[in-house]
């Protein structure tokens, strides 16, 4: 099915979100759609997936004119999406949230049998490890992650509109639901994909269409004839520019240091030293326990063995509030809308909760003027987009929102920085901003632990790096930044860790 | 072993131990207990309040509230009277159409919070209001006596220690477990309450479940005061008056989700008991008039504290 | 609906009056009559209220009702009524010690309250309490019960909220009933908390019966809902052995009477109460009467102005002619009011 | 990434503008019942409404601070006897002077707030069950150790309290709950307890990874709540003159909520208000007390309120201004 945009344009009360866009979906072709974090994309997948309607403009389904009202009509017509916002029932099982838009049964009632069949087949395409009677609540957001993609191919839709949708999962979960989309479009499937990870893009899709400010830059052209670069230029209007981080300031005293942890997740006999002024990086996959260690560190989870120590100092940090106010450690979690942020809070809040205590005068009050004023360098220096600072963090943007989470932590001044997965669904322009800032963050003496799955991302920024999987670390090096060396040294010491296990793992069998 | 792991693990059988257990401590210390008359006098006691707990859980089910349950009981029990005594209007069509009064009324709370988007915690509270107001001017607080005898005789028959009156609570129970569990419109409740712009991309419609759930309260919460009036034999409209705390402790203690999406009708079932247990085993006990609340008080912390650690023990394994 | 026995009395107390040439002095105050909460037991005050303002041509007796039993609703509508220019106020008091302010605030306006039904609690403002007597009545219904099971055996004592000062009156009094048996009848049990909700009360007398029927000999029930609920109880039960004796005339109780299943019932004099009130009321209004200051007043552990509106003891014998004695009773006292209690111009 | 591209609306700077509504409808309710009837805005009717007003709103925000963390106190009515009665046998079989007596009355309250906090911590417990059972326990202790026996004799300066008149209009009480409301608006407005425990209550995940002390939040906020229904207890003892057993319990249940949530305070947490609980309040108040003056046959009057009540919030809604916070 062949779906058309024409001349679509959307205002909100503050800004005009779309400007007379129009573009074409074809059957049985990958069609990216680029753009900067506001660049209009979400508000026009919202369109066209019946959510909002357009000020003017109209859709077509192969030539027909379309009006959508709810998201009924958009699924009746045969549009089905994944969308960036968790749409699932967390207590109900996970085959039945990937059937929820049609179960199957007879007669009203409904036949979980069938449910169950169902979507074993469609989750085998993906990662046949989840449990289709599991209950969504138990899963990880990773797994959340393929039951929503499972769930937009339960439809069977026609035209499908992909929004992110390897934004959690592993690479070889990703490379699975490549393997499927390059099936659907096969059978003439009209396929949407938006993506912040232009590698990916350039690979799976035949065309690609440019959204800037609100208005389009490049209409449904052939991804061949497209270079990275001008892809680049089209999106963000300027030259791609490669964060400026070399290394070089000098490595300070040992600010964190952990002994044979051992941790309530799982984690077993991890050695790690943090110095001032270095970003050690933690890389791993999905699933290698990074995020855990960083939560049991400040004290989110039970360390059940071994030692911290706090500078010099060993430590007991029993929850983030001591991790903060004693010992100076702050996290910044990868969720951030579930963690990292208070979405139905305004942005000074969100910022100047960390030094409330700080700021407040002997009565325990804040005079707002001294909030804001704490708060403003914060807001200046990361170019947080906003036109009040009492706008609540919900109606930022991912990119502003994910600035707002890590203000927060610079306006603590914390000794020690725990960050985790900072560019995750962040657009190119955003990511070179706040890998500078992090970088910076380090030269002014602060000690970074960086987590992250994006290995460019790790090898532009840490100056160690150390590999984590299945819970413990299975390599250390000190990274040169040259990207070859960096995955080279990753990907064997993984491989490495594989072997081991399976070896294990053999010989446990023969036993 | 295996076995007792899986029951262990269900979210009623702490409560289900604990009634058991209870039954056993109360049948030692008073020989009255496990007499056949004293099992139907608590389970006759129950049979009411597990149709007002039903009917606060299917609104629970939602994540909102009702606070009406009480006040609309009472303004059916009373047209249900009226309908008896004065237009002596014949006993299954009154009963019909007192049941047709709750949902219409459980419809009107339903309809005013979809069409307004007011949350129901408000409307219900206002029409829970309206409804009092109703009751109070038609009876001007006098109970309607005009019962036929069959009825209120059949509130008083039992089968060995089976109340008749528990028959209906224990037919509701399975056909909602049915509706919630099985049937497509049951799950789309369900899903509406769990994650309600989930369901709505999904294309579910969420007025209409919302409408839906506050519809078979509304119903539910009349049956509950047509048994009423059969176990009381006559329409006094204070029926109701004081069913607001039962209905929210049955699904809660029960393990029914505050928030919406996830009911336990077995464990508002057993939580039910366990209170209607404790309440007779006051009176059983001869315990002080002023030390009943207190004793209250404490069985409620000690039922949720048991089921607590039984949460906390299964958690750690 | 069934007529009530209170109104039927009332209606004959007013022909009585007629009959007796009852004063009939044109007055223009306003008076308000006004229960503590909706309960059946007030029902009759309604036709009271008509019936004064007629007869003693009083320019308005209106009968109002806070909506629920709340202090705080009560206290309210006194307040209201001051703000609206009424005369004269008789009140059951939803709280016996919680209304004495608003009494009070009433009486430095000039307003008159007297408390009907039940009393307010010394030191009190009220003129007066013309009611049943909680701990009197109780004491004598507890006697008329170990009487009728014939001097000793088992007793229950079901009783209405136990926030209600007067269920601590009522529980002394059968208690003091039944120290004077010098052992030979046990009190088996207090049921408390049993006249707000019928569904509650039947759940614990049910659970009553259920534990010690066998034992108990005898039953007293001094509240309404609570009487209502334990007649029905004992009709299901089927137990004519169990002698009981209620209160107030809730049909379930009549019935109950008058098939065997009760051995009586302790009526309240309702109508007389709302009727002579507003009466009292019109006359301490008019500024013509002031109360006497050495008029023999009853004893009362609640106040020491304090005028027995009476009891009429129901049993199967007096079913019948039970509204007939009533009228004697609430006529004697009216009759004799004025002269006992008042110094008029 | 973009959600929302843009903000669609910013929410409003100020507290008190989505209140508006409310303003407008509670006033226009006073004019017409004074039209109607003088009698309502007479001196006397403006005192005892501002008298009954004041315990509805300090038992509302009592509600509202526990509203604050996304929890519930069914036990503000049992607190709240439980302080009068304590301060009652403090004054009258003590003999402490009146202001020691109240003031260790208050500090019973928020005593057996914190009780119900500290437990809901440290169990685990959602706070509807923790204080479920505790109006149970604390009301039953008070019926224990009372009898239920009321405390009637008490120094003269109480009842003198509560009945005198700031220029014939205004109650002390009254009073008292302007000046709690104040305190409430700068604690949760500008104070660092307070601004902590409404981020608590919004998403507690994200408060305590940003260094708040969640449970210490959840545990002031009930203290908080038991103090000030110890306060809307005393404000009873000072209206009757007495310290009665028959005040707060589940009377208060009901209006506790309506207050607060009819002024916009959100069910979910994180999010209060209140000057809307103070309107809210003052709403039930106008309307409860003006059917008093309209000429509405006895046991319909509930009824009335019951539509009023909903037509006000119609009203509310229809100007635009009511806001949903409520899930």
């Amino acid at each position: 099915m062949r779906l058309s945009i024409v001349n679509v344009s959307k205002t909100f009360p503050s800004v005009k979100a779309l400007d007379d866009v129009s573009m074409e979906f074809a059957p049985g072709e990958v069609h990216a759609l680029m753009g900067e974090n506001g660049a209009g994309k979400s508000t026009l997948l919202k369109i066209v997936t019946g959510l909002y309607r357009p000020d003017a403009g109209l859709l077509k389904l192969d030539g027909e004119l379309v009006e959508f009202f709810s998201p009924r009509d958009a699924l009746a017509a045969g549009i089905g999406a994944v969308h960036q916002e968790r749409n699932l029932v967390p207590r109900f099982s996970v085959g039945e949230n990937i059937l929820l838009e049609h179960p199957p049964g007879r007669r009203g009632f409904i036949d979980y049998g069938a449910i169950y069949d169902r979507a074993r087949v469609l989750l085998e395409l993906l990662d046949p490890g989840i449990d289709v009677r599991a209950e969504v609540a138990t899963l990880s957001v990773a797994q959340m992650q393929i039951v929503e993609i499972a769930k937009a191919l339960s439809l069977n839709a026609r035209v499908l509109l992909l929004d992110e949708p390897t934004a959690s999962i592993t690479d070889h979960e990703a490379e699975a639901l490549f393997k499927v989309i390059a099936r659907l479009k096969a059978e003439g499937v009209a396929i949407v994909f938006v993506s912040h990870k232009l590698d990916e893009v350039l690979t799976i899709s035949d065309r690609v269409t440019v959204l800037r400010d609100g208005r389009v830059m490049a209409s449904g052209e052939a991804i061949a004839e497209m270079s990275r670069r001008r892809l680049v230029s089209l999106m963000i209007g300027r030259e791609e520019r490669i964060a400026d981080v070399a290394g070089g300031a000098k490595q300070g005293k040992v600010a964190l240091e952990l002994r044979e942890i051992a941790t309530s997740y799982g984690h077993s006999g991890i050695n790690l030293r943090l110095h001032e002024a270095e970003i050690l990086g933690l890389y791993g996959l999905v699933g290698a326990g990074r995020s855990e260690l960083a939560r049991s560190i400040i004290g989110d989870g039970r360390i059940t063995g071994g030692a911290i120590c706090v500078g010099d100092r060993p430590a007991r940090i029993r929850n983030p509030n001591e991790a903060l106010r004693r010992h100076r450690i702050g996290y910044v979690s990868e969720d951030r809308k579930g963690e990292g942020l208070v979405l139905s809070h305004s942005i000074v809040s969100n910022i100047a909760v960390t030094i409330w205590r700080r700021i407040a005068t002997r009565l325990w009050l804040i005079p707002p003027v001294v909030e804001r004023n704490a708060v403003t360098p914060q807001v200046q220096r990361l170019a947080i987009k906003s036109f009040s600072l009492d706008q609540t963090v919900d109606t930022l943007s991912g990119g502003n929102q994910q600035k707002v989470s890590l203000a927060k932590w610079l306006a603590a001044k914390t000794d020690i920085l725990l960050i985790d997965e900072p560019t995750v669904g962040i657009d190119i322009k955003t990511k070179v901003e706040l890998h500078e800032l992090i970088a910076q963050i380090a030269r002014d003496g602060a000690a970074v632990l960086l987590i992250s799955s994006d290995m460019a991302e790790m090898i532009t920024l840490a100056d160690r790096i150390l590999v984590m999987h299945n819970f413990a670390v299975v390599g250390e090096f000190v990274n040169d930044r040259i990207y070859e060396n960096g995955s080279e040294a990753i990907m064997s010491a993984i491989h490495a860790a594989e072997k081991d296990r399976k070896h294990l793992h053999d010989r446990a069998a023969i036993a | 072993m295996i076995g007792f792991r899986k029951f262990a693990s269900q979210e009623w059988a702490g409560l289900a131990a604990i009634f058991v257990l209870g039954s056993a401590l109360a049948a030692f210390l008073s020989p009255s207990f496990l007499t056949e008359y004293n099992i139907y006098v608590m389970l006759r006691s129950a049979s009411v309040e597990l149709l007002v707990a039903f009917s606060q859980m299917i609104v629970l089910a939602i994540g909102q509230m009702n606070l009406a349950v009480g006040a609309l009981g009472g303004l059916v029990a009373v047209l249900f009277g009226a309908m008896l005594q004065l237009l002596g209007l014949p006993l299954p069509l009154a009963i019909l159409i007192a049941l047709l009064i709750g949902i219409v009324g459980g419809f009107i709370n339903g309809l005013l919070t979809t069409r307004t988007g007011i949350n129901g915690f408000i409307i219900t509270l206002a029409t829970g209001s309206a409804f009092t107001g109703i009751n109070l001017g038609l009876t001007e607080s006098r109970p309607f006596h005009g019962i036929p005898v069959e009825f209120v005789a059949l509130g008083d028959s039992r089968w060995s220690f089976v109340p008749a009156l528990l028959w209906p609570p224990l037919i509701v129970a399975p056909l909602l477990a049915i509706f919630l569990y099985r049937t497509k419109s049951g799950r789309k409740l369900l899903a509406v309450g769990g994650n309600m712009r989930a369901a709505e991309l999904s294309g579910i419609s969420a007025n209409a479940m919302i409408i839906v759930a506050h519809a078979i309260s509304g119903g539910l919460a009349g049956l509950a005061a047509v048994l009423a009036v059969s176990q009381l034999g006559a329409a006094q409209p204070e029926i109701g008056s004081t069913w607001l705390l039962i209905s929210f402790a049955g699904p809660i203690i029960g393990g029914t989700a505050l928030a919406g999406g996830y009911v336990s009708i077995l464990g508002a079932m057993l939580a039910v008991l366990v209170i209607a247990l404790i309440e007779n085993m006051l009176v059983l006990m001869k315990v002080d008039p002023y030390w009943v609340r207190f004793a209250l008080g404490g069985l409620v912390l000690v039922t949720v504290g048991v089921n607590r650690w039984r949460a906390h023990q299964m958690g750690r394994n | 609906m069934k007529p009530h026995f209170g109104r039927m009395s009332g209606i004959a107390v007013v022909m009585g009056l007629m009959l007796t040439g009852g004063a009939a002095i044109a007055s223009d105050n306003h008076i308000v009559v006004a229960p503590g909460g909706p309960h059946p037991y007030f029902a009759v005050w309604e036709q009271a209220a008509a019936d004064a303002q007629k007869d003693f041509g009083i320019a308005s007796v209106k009968y109002r009702v806070p909506s629920d039993w709340k202090l705080e609703l009560q206290t309210e509508l006194m307040e209201s009524l001051a703000s609206q220019g009424v005369n004269g106020l008789g009140i059951f008091p939803g709280d016996p010690v919680g209304v004495n302010s608003t009494i009070a605030e009433l009486k430095t306006r000039g307003i008159p309250v007297v408390t009907l039904g039940g009393c307010a609690q010394d030191p009190t403002d009220a003129v007066f309490c013309f009611a049943t007597d909680p701990y009197k009545t109780t004491y004598t219904m507890t006697k008329a019960l170990i009487a009728a099971i014939g001097g000793k055996g088992n007793i229950v004592h079901i009783t209405g909220q136990i926030i209600d000062t007067n269920t601590k009156l009522r529980e002394d009094a059968v208690q003091k009933a039944i120290d004077e048996t010098n052992g030979a009848v046990k009190l088996l049990q207090t049921v408390a908390d049993t006249d707000l909700d019928p569904t509650v009360a039947d759940q614990k007398i049910s659970a009553l019966f259920a534990a010690s029927k066998d034992q108990i000999d005898g039953i007293i029930a001094t509240a309404h809902n609570s009487s209502a609920v334990t007649a029905k109880q004992l009709r299901s039960l089927g137990d004519k052995r169990i002698k009981f004796i209620g209160f107030d005339d809730d049909q379930a109780v009549l019935d109950d009477i008058k098939d065997g299943f009760a051995f009586g019932t302790y009526l309240q004099n309702a109508y007389g109460q709302a009727y002579l009130g507003a009466y009292a009321l019109d006359l301490l209004a008019s500024k013509t009467c002031t109360m006497k200051a050495d008029a023999p007043w009853d004893k009362s552990p609640q106040t020491v102005h304090f005028i027995d509106s009476g009891v009429l003891k129901v049993t199967a014998d007096n079913l019948a002619t039970a509204k007939d004695e009533m009228k004697k009773m609430a006529t004697g006292i009216q009759s004799k009011f004025k002269a006992t209690y008042l110094n008029c111009k | 990434m973009s959600t929302t591209d843009l903000a669609p609306t910013p929410r409003a700077r100020f507290e008190i503008a989505p209140q508006l509504g409310l303003a407008i409808i509670v006033g226009l309710l006073v004019v017409v019942f004074a039209w109607k009837q003088p009698g309502f805005v007479s001196s006397f009717n403006l005192f005892g409404m501002g008298r009954s007003l004041a315990v509805d709103v300090t038992v509302g925000f009592s509600q509202m601070a526990v509203l604050a963390t996304g929890g519930m106190n069914l036990a503000v009515g049992s607190i709240g006897v439980c302080s009068v009665m304590f301060a009652g046998y403090l004054m009258q079989d003590l003999g402490l002077p009146v202001p020691l007596a109240f003031l260790l009355a208050v500090m019973l309250g928020g005593l057996l707030g914190w009780l119900n906090g500290f437990t809901i911590v440290r169990s685990g417990v959602n706070a509807f069950i923790v204080t479920l059972a505790s109006a149970n326990l604390y009301s039953g202790a008070m019926l224990i150790l009372t009898k239920a026996q009321p405390i009637n004799v008490l120094p003269p300066i109480v009842s003198s309290i509560g009945s005198y008149e700031i220029l014939g209009y205004a109650s002390p009480a009254l009073v008292v709950a302007l000046v709690i409301g104040l305190a409430l608006y700068v604690f949760y407005r500008y104070s660092v307890p307070g601004k902590e425990t409404l981020m608590a209550g919004a998403n507690a995940r994200a408060a305590s990874m940003s260094g708040i002390a969640v449970s210490r939040s959840i545990i002031l906020a009930h203290v908080l709540s038991g103090v000030l229904a110890g306060v809307a207890g005393l404000m009873v003892v000072a209206r009757v003159g007495a310290a009665m057993p028959a005040v707060g319990g589940e009377d208060w249940l009901l209006p506790s909520f309506l207050a607060p949530v009819l002024g916009g305070t959100a069910l979910a947490g994180g999010f209060v208000s209140v000057v809307g609980t103070f309107l809210g309040a003052m709403l039930v108040t106008v309307i409860r007390s003006g059917l008093l003056f309209v000429n509405i046959s006895n046991f319909w009057l509930q009824l009335f309120l019951g539509l009023f009540l909903l037509a006000a919030v119609l009203a509310q809604r229809y100007r635009g201004l009511f806001r949903m916070r409520l899930t």
